[in-house]
């Protein structure tokens, strides 16, 4: 039966699998963030997931609760300019889902949720669309979701369009010359490279889609 | 690279526990947190005390700079990563001495999110927390931006200069607005001959051709200027040292701070003979060196390389630099 | 090998006008030779004198001992090479303070032949001059043939000791028998990891793969022990301070000071994560210790490595340990 | 005409043969240097040959006083534990001739002065023939200056076998182990590589013998 919502029940066998894909992925991972950073993007990822598959007690209030807690786990073993922004956006996404009372989350719920995220992250470090950072990955693939909802796509198919929408989005930085964090002290030379952290959303996503996707 | 290390990842606790061990009357450990560390002797109740913190890989910079006359408490990150917002919360508490907290760290993104972070959490608590960044490196961004510049080994006279006023028992915004002074007043670029290898990733973040070095290169190993070939000395040291004086500008009659630093495996030898020439430099345009600082203040572990660091003084700033500082890797006065 | 420098030929002195132009306060030139230099308030009446020197390379050795509480004076050789015996007469007439002049150096051939005829001509000349030879490396030679191992980072001890006992007024016997003692109860073994090179060589000493270490190395890049795979640094450090222990021996109830030095490319990081291990074995065997110093203290150029030394203390040698001492490289009390 | 003394007038263009001929020798040295040692002889000879050469006036008083202030400024210039044999020898070999009136040295004189400059080399260093030091070649080499000059030999004939035997010397102390200098610390690691030291006393002479061929 096709798999139309993500619950609690879900939220340690995902976060298995992310860790599993990241580390499978942390060497392109890094050598992004050598190229435009410091290189510790990769690092940065493995430790945080660890530290959210390590959580010690199922989280009890639902999704949201346990997002939170995750993304506060993930910053706390990942403290980074990217990991406070995951947490960030875990905050943002956990308290749209209690100020909706939401217990599971159906596609609609994740694309409002993943909204709310995106708003707190371009809050929190004041870049734009464009300025060659993760919101270049994760506002395109917010308009996916939004878009996947508003036509009744099943949840399966919205995060694939998800997915898709933010390797596309990650892609498409590499012309570009980064203007926040790290990368923008590097003016012209980041010109030729994609954005690490772009990449690492189009990775989670296509993590999560897969998920989705392998437990229909 | 090779390393003397054991665990990729335990790099950083078994750092921090040689530390602890080895200079057990200079640092204690925060109660509730792996990654925080406070003078011996702190809290200093009355004193404004000066958190700072940062990822791990750059000793001194940041734990070596806390005592007496320096920071009372740091926040310690990954190799190259921020500390965390908990840790920032538990040195806070730890170090209060009731007249307020400074962060003073670098202006890197991950440790502004995650300090801003903990300042909101701080101040909701009732401390009140107020912030400087250090931005000294030239090269970053053209001066027109000189708020998104990063931090390199400047950050040293920010915590010499800042420490001694909070020591002399200022008010935290009189603490803040010397702090922000001295990071106006200091300049700083950097050249790398070699990269360096976070242990938790094991390959070097960069590579250079053997007869290559980077021209203003930052102290995680982000690319500076420009690649250009290896120069002699001189060359290298006369490159940094005019772009750093125009930069201010440093002028004749000036009175100044020399930091020569090394990044890791450069000798003290070759610190030495760039200082010769930048003192040259310095003579010829009239500019007075008040105190020479040469060595390793900032480090990337094993990179080869150094930075020529000045800082313009004035009669406060003058004083705070001469007033003593004692920590396991700074002792003066 | 990249390096910051200008003419390899002109290595050691630009380096000496950069150290002089830096430290203007601590250290002078002597007169009547380019290749020594005293402390800039000596000579110190009634005061035994000391006088150090070797090949330069290894920065803080030696001139980075010169100071209230170390060395008087130091004659600088070329890299890895031997001051000429005209440089030590003139230190030696430079710091006399009409009690005597003690040659403190590391006992290596070269140093000395021409320390020997330095003191030949002094003699002559009415100076009183004694010697005392640091060779702490417990790797060179058998313990039953321990006169005629080399010194490495344990020569630190032996300046801090003898310069210790000197400021307290001692007589020249009296600081001999002090200083003797210090080399006697010092034991060092260093491992390398990397070579260095000569600058007026142009290319490295020795070869290592880039899984090897050299086990027991100097600090000139002579070979030592064994190569070996590379370890672990829990495993290096264990390997070097039980050898180290055993070779006094060190023993349950003792006082010791420790030593961890790095070569020159190792972070103080990698220099900590070994403290960790060394003070947990000094721990479970009830060795107690009284100071430990973490850092570079006796360097090879860019050599990566390190090396841990241990000096067994009484309670006049305590006292000669804790006692100040300032120079532009150590400052302590 | 057969060249049969060294004098005063050689001293300068002797200095300058030999200063060239260890600049080529150079990396050889170092290398030997490198195995057993620091690596700094071939720059101790190089350093040594050039104040050698640099020295500021023509010495007035005769060869052996030339040869005394040779050493001095070899071993000012190229302080080491070669420097001071070097000095050590060479104010031996002044003092032979000053106490025997030597203005000119034929080959007699030369083995004179080889011997009592040994001499004074083994009781300043206190090694023995066989401790893979410099003395292994420059003992067989006065031995055959002494034969030589003993069979009436031409200078360059005696100079030519000196030469000879400190090379053969010199090569026969490659399977010893080091017993003296920094090369004794490597114990059974010296075995294999024949001495630095000894290695240069050969180039030496075989430069001086090619000085006397040259110009006879
Ligand atoms: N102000 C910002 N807003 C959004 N994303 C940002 C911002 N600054 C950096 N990033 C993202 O963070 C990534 C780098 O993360 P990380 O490696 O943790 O940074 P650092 O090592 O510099 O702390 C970049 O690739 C970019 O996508
Ligand atoms: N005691 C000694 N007697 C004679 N020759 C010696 C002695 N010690 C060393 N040598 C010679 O000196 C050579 C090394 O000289 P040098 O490179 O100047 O030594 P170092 O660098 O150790 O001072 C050796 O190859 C050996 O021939
Ligand atoms: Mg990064
Ligand atoms: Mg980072
Ligand atoms: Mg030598
Ligand atoms: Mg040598």
């Amino acid at each position: 039966m096709a798999k139309t919502e993500l619950t609690l029940a879900d939220f340690a066998p995902l976060a298995a699998k992310l860790l599993a894909d990241f580390q499978g992925a942390n060497d392109e991972i890094t050598a992004l963030d050598q190229a435009l950073g410091d290189g510790d993007l990769g690092v940065t990822c493995r430790l945080g997931l660890q530290a959210i598959v390590d959580l010690p007690d199922p989280p009890a209030e639902g999704l949201g609760d346990a997002l939170l807690k995750a993304g506060m786990a993930f910053n706390q073993a990942g403290a980074s300019t990217y990991g406070a922004l995951v947490a960030t956006g875990a905050m943002r996404a956990a308290k749209y889902a209690k100020d909706n009372g939401l217990v599971t989350w159906d596609l609609p719920a994740i694309a409002a949720a993943a909204e709310a995220a995106a708003e707190g992250i371009m809050q929190r470090g004041k870049a734009q669309p464009g300025d060659k950072t993760l919101l270049d990955a994760l506002l395109p693939a917010t308009e996916a979701l939004k878009s996947a909802a508003a036509q009744g796509q099943t949840l399966a198919e919205g995060l694939r369009a998800a997915a898709e929408a933010a390797a596309a989005g990650a892609a498409a930085t590499a012309p570009w010359q980064s203007k926040f964090g790290r990368a923008a002290w590097l003016q012209e030379r980041t010109i030729g490279t994609p954005d690490g952290g772009a990449t690492v959303v189009a990775i989670a996503l296509r993590s999560v889609a897969e998920y989705v996707e392998q437990n229909t | 690279m090779k390393k003397l290390i054991n665990d990729p990842e335990a790099f950083v606790e078994e750092t921090l526990e040689g530390i602890l061990a080895a200079h057990p009357g200079h640092l204690k450990r925060v109660p509730g947190t792996p990654r925080g560390l406070m003078r011996a002797d702190g809290p200093v109740p009355g004193k404004v005390a000066i958190a700072t913190g940062g990822g791990s890989g750059h000793i001194p910079v940041f734990l070596g700079y806390v005592g007496p006359g320096l920071c009372d408490g740091v926040s310690i990150g990954n190799v190259f990563s921020s500390p965390s917002v908990e840790a920032m919360v538990e040195v806070t508490k730890a170090i209060h001495g009731g007249a307020g907290v400074l962060y003073l760290y670098g202006n890197y993104s991950g440790d502004i999110m995650n300090f801003d972070m903990a300042a909101e959490i701080c101040e909701m608590e009732g401390t009140r927390v107020a912030t400087v960044r250090a931005r000294d490196d030239v090269i970053s961004a053209p001066v027109a931006d000189k708020l998104r510049r990063r931090a390199v080994a400047g950050l040293f006279f920010a915590y010499k200069i800042a420490g001694a006023r909070a020591e002399e028992m200022a008010s935290l915004e009189e603490v803040v607005a010397t702090a922000e002074k001295a990071v106006e007043n200091t300049r700083s670029m950097g050249v790398a001959l070699s990269p360096c290898t976070i242990p938790a990733v094991g390959k070097p973040t960069f590579t250079l051709g053997e007869d290559e070095m980077e021209l203003g290169m930052g102290i995680h190993g982000e690319q500076g200027l420009e690649r250009s070939k290896l120069m002699t000395a001189d060359e290298v040291a006369t490159i940094m040292t005019e772009r750093v004086l125009a930069d201010l500008p440093f002028g004749s009659g000036d009175e100044v701070s020399v930091l020569i630093n090394g990044l890791g495996a450069t000798p003290p030898e070759e610190l030495y003979i760039l200082y010769r020439r930048v003192h040259q430099i310095l003579q010829e345009r009239n500019i007075a060196v008040v105190k020479a600082f040469v060595g390793e203040y900032a480090t990337s572990m094993e990179m080869a390389g150094a930075s020529v660091s000045l800082l313009k003084l004035d009669d406060e700033l003058k004083r705070c630099l001469l007033a003593p500082a004692r920590s396991p890797f700074l002792l003066q006065g």
